[in-house]
């Protein structure tokens, strides 16, 4: 790329970026494209996640002791719990763009750990969680089994724990995808290859980090504490 | 106003082009070149619109006579279903916005590819995978639900279809990267000078196709997957069985697939915009109002879902206020019309075969647009909903409206994309088959539907039997038109004259490279100083008429 | 054939007043097939003929310019002739916004007008209770009791009639084009249609909501008669008893008529949802499980209490329980009629 | 390459990136609202506020969200554009759930004005009912059923209450559907 450009002004050190791509002018557009593309894409989450919020609001409505009911069998102490993990993460992933943005390499690979470790517990929290549920059949749709267990819940509880489970796992799907990307993050920048002029990447993996923090702060009183 | 670009002239060929620039199958297969992705989606959208077009002659041939004939009740509610299916989301969806889109967005900014090239080459495959699904669909149990997936006849039936919601959940995040990439490429990617105001009305429309993709299409992901989750664990939000409701499962579908009609449609609004300025050398009548109308049709499009749901037992205030905006979607509509018919005002209109589908298209496209009012005028709706009425006016805007302008499209662009001339009688022919068997074809479904004949059925009142008759003869002349279309099309590939870098005279940038461009799009980079539209032609001391 | 089936009253249905086969009436309009049958039929062909007008002229009017600037403005045999440079007309672009809006709010408020009337069945309204299932339509009318017909709506004509709809399976959607009324009929909720019927006569009925299989003959007939003859009539179309003469035989025939049990299953050996009743008695069917049974009476009886109990392999579990709905005489006729179809 | 465009319009310094790097009080600020904030809404929801905690949870995580957007995700000092397209997401979620939910309010409003489940079971109160004994939905299929056992093989007709045809009034719904679930 840089040996056909190789007639630009010396000035223009873009040119000779090996982290430009061929079709953008320059850094400045390829950011600012990745960015807004980003963006653009936290958009369709959000739309995405809609839906199921939609889904839980119309469950209440439709069936509003029924909710209250069976809402009381999830644990809020695993729900606040991990509100506090995701939130650490968030703050520790905004903290790896700040020093990115300072070139500082370092600091940046110890804050990715510290949030890859809290999506980890996040993860073993709800490990439990679950298995909680599964132990008492609190199970989505037809194959709900509570009562055999033991738990008398009124009205219709297994679309409650369908929609449970349906909004904590896609959240949980897209917990684990941001970890993989965080920990490809990781090799990457020990290859050396973001610095203060060129951390987009980081950037938009702290943007759809947050994002997904952003769907917990409201499926956590939702699910978990409104009466 | 000064001329648009600096260099006028024919450019030949002194590069190699896109085509012939690298070899070999796996330089296709790999490519991030957006011409050679636009192709390759081509020739994809093209195949589907066969398979989906056969399944349409054998329904029509089905329905010649008012007893079952050659197909059973099962395999005519699947022919039916997977016709839907197939035209919506793996031809016309993708047809203007990934095959032409692709090809010219780029190139009518000034840009060397789109903003995310390896994005683009992704979508691609997430098509194909879709697309793999929606066969496997078909081969184990097939689909009969219909394409809108209704529950609980979704839920409860016995066709495959978790494979084939999988299929179009998977072409809907096709849809969207697509969408993501375009809005990005217009945003960030513009050559210089290229303001909005400068910006072609195929790129302006394909910007608001891509606003709705990207708004949208996550919806449709989401019902979907609901749906999926419906059937495999039963949870009850949809299943009137297990305590749901049926009619949620509309709006969330509709969601998404009215603003869709928007995106099948809004790129043949663009492309009509193109036709028609370039072969009557006229400046468009009315570019803000045009361009705006588009956005304005983005965004009204996503409130007007209701009217699907006039009589499915929504509230009926809830049917009042959508009636309402979907009349309100209308006017914009109107708006393009009048405006493009003002454009040929004063023009020195060549009559060559895409100049006929823009022709073509204003005809079928009235007729579709009127057709939509009594639709959405709540009291004849509650008449015509799900008869032929709705068949007809849905064929009039998706095949009159979108099909037409593709196709028309594709004869004004076949020279760039391809570097060779067709065989213009050969194309006016088939334009005039065509738009024959199309009118014949579905203005006689309006007068059926208008007689109380619904939808979906596959024996029918032996009443509506002329009718019918006369609409299967004209679906075999369009059949016709269609594969005469296709096969002179192939024949210029290989005997076809050599294309001039701009045989129509056009201002817009694609026709400032040679035919077929390089891979680069432009040897060097074009600055843009005036309109898309500044013909040369143009009386410009006719004076300060208008401003 | 299949409308043969379904549409052609049968033979035995005595009761019924006598009719073509159940097809519209081709009517006098010069714009329809259809007659209009009831007050909102009227109503509503005055503002659809409105409608055409207005569309008619703006199509006209569009097409109209649009081919004479086409033959105007042809490009010259040699070159290009020089074209206008008008690139805007603010004042004709607004008149061209107003325009349309303005007869989109006039169509917007009258569609609105008689939608509401069709929304609001009037008190006095006379009930009936219409259910719809794979593929037929269940009518009850509490007036006289017991009365269940299946894809025969009796109307007097002249008084409101009010349907209140549900559905067992899947949606399906309540058609009388006569009336130009249409309602979803959706499993797990009420909907509410009514009508004036306004001229005595046989109109068709249909489901135009996609339902599975036999969506198509989801076909049934709509009796429009005159006031005073409706509570004879109705009772008559009710009754479901063997007459002195009758064999069990000929008054199963009629049961199959009055379940509709025609949508399903077939009399000639072709088998459609349910397997043809032709040779079906004493047959041996494997079941889904495996296990083997003989088609005898408590079989057939049972298949139609309970029929999707014991499923034959090859069939889907598709048909509603007519428990409730026949009597022992009945089904003891339907048997009968089994029976006999060799 | 004399210029460098971006956007149709040339760019003076195109090497400079105009990021906003905060200092750390600014993440410490917010993630300590962001506990106190998670801590109140905790606490708050041990006590009966009734219809009024939604509100209450809701206003919240409006408020924690907007935190972690303006801040976390930098979009205070962000291109406009972003916000933008942030916002005008949140405006079509809105759109979304307004028009479903208000279908979903208003949708039984005619049918209780004229009664329309009040009539049907006055109808079949008084004698003149009829089954409707259909029942394709094997959750459902053992409850009718029993019931049919329970009245004597189910002929006769009328006199156990239409209930089963999947025309349940939402109360009614509920307590079969319980039936069958459990």
């Amino acid at each position: 790329m840089s040996n056909e450009h190789a007639h630009a002004p010396a000035h223009d050190d873009d040119e000779h970026n090996p982290h430009l791509a061929h079709h953008f002018d320059t850094m400045g557009q390829q950011t600012a494209s990745a960015k807004l593309g980003m963006w653009l894409f936290l958009a369709t989450e959000i739309l995405m996640f809609s839906g199921l919020f939609l889904a839980y609001f119309i469950l209440r409505m439709l069936y509003p002791e029924m909710v209250l009911e069976a809402h009381e069998h999830l644990s809020k102490w695993a729900g606040g719990i991990n509100t506090v993990v995701l939130l650490t993460s968030s703050y520790t992933m905004a903290l790896g763009v700040r020093s990115i943005q300072l070139g500082d390499v370092k600091k940046l690979r110890l804050m990715l750990v510290l949030t890859i470790l809290c999506g980890c517990i996040f993860m073993v929290v709800k490990y439990f969680e679950y298995s909680a549920k599964f132990e008492h059949g609190m199970l989505p749709g037809k194959f709900y089994s509570a009562h055999l267990h033991g738990y008398e819940i009124d009205g219709l509880p297994h679309i409650f724990f369908g929609v449970y489970f349906l909004m904590t796992g896609l959240h949980g799907v897209h917990v684990v995808i941001g970890l993989a990307i965080m920990l490809w993050m990781f090799v990457r920048a020990g290859r050396g290859e973001f610095g203060a002029k060129n951390y987009v990447a980081i950037e938009n993996t702290g943007l759809y980090w947050h994002l997904v923090d952003l769907v917990w702060i409201f499926l956590f009183p939702l699910l978990y504490l409104v009466k | 106003m000064s001329t648009a670009v600096q260099s006028q002239d024919p450019h030949p060929a002194v590069e190699p082009s896109y085509l012939v620039s690298k070899r070999g199958l796996m330089s296709w297969l790999v490519t991030v070149d957006h011409k050679r992705l636009g192709l390759m989606y081509l020739a994809s959208v093209m195949f589907f619109f066969l398979i989906a077009g056969i399944l349409a002659i054998a329904l029509r041939t089905e329905l010649f006579t008012p007893d079952q004939d050659f197909m059973s009740a099962q395999t005519y509610n699947q022919v039916f279903t997977l016709h839907g299916a197939i035209m919506v989301f793996l031809f016309i969806i993708p047809s203007v916005p990934a095959a032409l889109g692709n090809f010219f967005l780029p190139l009518m900014l000034g840009a060397k590819d789109v903003a995310f090239p390896r994005l683009n080459l992704l979508s691609f495959y997430v098509y194909s995978v879709a697309a793999v699904f929606l066969i496997v669909a078909i081969l184990t149990s097939g689909l009969d639900t219909g394409w809108t997936f209704y529950t609980p006849y979704s839920t409860s039936t016995g066709t495959a279809v978790i494979t084939a919601t999988a299929g179009v959940f998977i072409a809907g995040f096709s849809s969207i990267l697509t969408g993501l990439n375009f809005v990005v490429t217009v945003h960030k990617m513009r050559a210089p000078g290229m303001n909005w105001n400068r910006m072609p009305l195929f790129v302006w429309a394909i910007y608001s196709t891509a606003v709705i993709q990207v708004l949208a299409t996550p919806v449709l992901a989401i019902t979907l997957l609901l749906l999926i989750i419906e059937r495999s664990l039963g949870i009850g939000i949809f299943d009137p069985a297990m305590g749901g409701d049926p009619v949620l499962f509309q709006h969330f579908f509709w969601f998404y697939s009215h603003p869709a009609v928007y995106i099948m449609i809004l790129p043949g609004f663009g492309i009509i915009s193109e036709i028609i300025t370039v072969h009557s050398r006229k400046h468009i009548f009315g570019y803000k109002a045009i361009a705006l109308s588009s956005v304005a049709i983005a965004v009204i499009s996503f409130v007007v879902w209701g009217h699907h749901l006039f009589v499915s037992g929504q509230s009926e205030l809830a049917g009042v206020l959508f009636s309402f905006l979907t009349f309100a979607v209308g006017v914009p509509t109107a708006i393009k019309v009048f405006s493009w018919v003002a454009t040929l005002y004063g023009g020195s209109i060549q009559y060559n075969t895409a100049c006929w589908y823009g022709m073509a298209f204003l005809w079928t496209f009235t007729v579709g647009g009127l057709t939509g009012l009594p639709l959405s005028t709540l009291a004849i709706d509650v008449h015509l909903h799900d008869t032929y009425f709705v068949v007809a006016h849905f064929h009039y805007v998706m095949v009159g409206g979108t099909v037409v302008a593709f196709i028309g499209g594709l004869h004004h662009w076949w020279p760039k994309m391809t570097g060779r001339m067709f065989n213009e009688t050969a194309g006016k022919w088939g334009c005039l088959l065509v738009f024959i068997g199309f009118n014949v074809t579905f203005m006689t479904q309006f007068f059926l539907g208008h007689q109380g004949m619904p939808r979906r059925y596959y024996a029918y009142l032996p009443e509506y039997q002329v009718m019918h008759q006369v609409s299967t003869i004209g679906s075999y002349i369009l059949a016709v038109g269609l594969l005469w279309t296709l096969i002179y099309l192939m024949h210029s590939l290989w005997k076809g004259e050599k294309a001039p870098s701009n045989p129509w005279g056009a201002v817009t940038l694609e026709w400032q490279t040679q035919s077929p461009p390089i891979e680069h799009n432009f040897h060097e980079t074009p600055h843009i100083h005036g309109s898309p539209y500044d013909f040369p032609e143009i009386d410009k001391s006719a004076g300060a008429l208008h401003h | 054939m299949l409308f043969s089936l379904l549409i052609a009253p049968a033979a035995a249905e005595a009761a019924l007043p006598p009719s073509n086969p159940g097809t519209p009436p081709m009517s006098d309009s010069p714009w329809s097939l259809l007659p209009a049958a009831s007050a909102n039929a009227e109503a509503l062909d005055t503002l659809y003929i409105f409608f055409w007008i207005l569309c008619g002229i703006a199509f006209v009017g569009m097409i109209g310019v649009q081919a004479y600037f086409m033959w105007k403005y042809k490009k010259p045999a040699h070159g290009h002739a020089k074209t206008s440079p008008l690139t805007h007309n603010g004042k004709l672009e607004f008149i061209w916004s107003a325009i349309p809006t303005f007869f989109f709010v006039i169509l917007f408020a009258w569609g609105e007008i008689e939608y509401m009337k069709q929304a609001t069945p009037p008190a006095d309204a006379m009930d009936v209770r219409v259910t719809g299932q794979k593929w037929s339509w269940t009518i009850e009318y509490p007036e006289v009791k017991g009365c269940s017909l299946t894809n025969d709506l009796y109307v007097p004509v002249g008084k409101p009639m009010r349907l209140t709809m549900t559905s067992v399976d899947v949606i399906h959607s309540f058609y009388l084009p006569a009336f130009r009324l249409k309602k979803d009929v959706v499993p797990g909720r009420y909907t509410v249609l009514w009508f004036e019927a306004t001229k005595p006569g046989l109109y068709p009925l249909m489901c135009t909501e996609y339902c599975g299989d036999e969506h198509s003959s989801m076909v049934g007939r709509v009796h429009v008669v005159a006031a005073e003859e409706y509570d004879a009539v109705l009772a008559k179309a009710c009754e479901l008893k063997q007459g002195d003469a009758e064999s069990a035989e000929d008054f199963g025939a009629r049961v199959v008529t009055r379940g509709g049990c025609a949508s399903c299953h077939t009399t000639d050996g072709t088998v459609k949802t349910g397997p043809s009743f032709k040779g079906l008695f004493g047959k041996s069917e494997t079941l889904a499980d495996g296990t083997t049974i003989t088609v005898d009476e408590n079989y057939i009886r049972e298949s139609i209490l309970e029929p999707n109990a014991k499923i034959v392999s090859g069939f889907s579990p598709q048909m509603p329980s007519f428990a409730g709905r026949f009597d022992d005489k009945q089904i003891a006729a339907l048997i009968a009629y089994i029976k006999a179809q060799k | 390459m004399a210029k460098v465009f971006l956007n149709g319009q040339p760019v003076e310094h195109p090497h400079e990136v105009h990021e906003h790097i905060s200092p750390m009080s600014t993440y410490n600020g917010v993630i300590g609202a962001l506990f106190v904030l998670t801590g109140l809404t905790f606490a708050v929801s041990f006590a009966d506020l009734g219809p009024a905690s939604l509100t209450v949870a809701m206003v919240v995580a409006f408020i924690k969200a907007t935190l972690v957007v303006a801040y976390f995700m930098h979009l205070k000092y962000d291109d406009k554009f972003h916000l933008f397209v942030f916002l005008g997401t949140i405006i079509f979620v809105g759109i979304f759930f307004g028009f479903t939910m208000f279908d979903m309010k208003s949708r039984d409003a005619l049918n209780d004005e004229q009664e329309t489940f009040v009539r049907w079971k006055e109808q079949e109160n008084a004698g003149k009912g009829l089954v409707v004994g259909v029942d394709n939905v094997p959750e459902r299929r053992a409850k009718v059923l029993a019931e049919i056992e329970a009245h004597g093989g189910g002929h006769g007709g009328g006199e156990h209450g239409g209930g089963h045809g999947g025309g349940e009034h939402k109360a009614e719904a509920k307590a079969e559907h319980k039936a069958a679930a459990h």
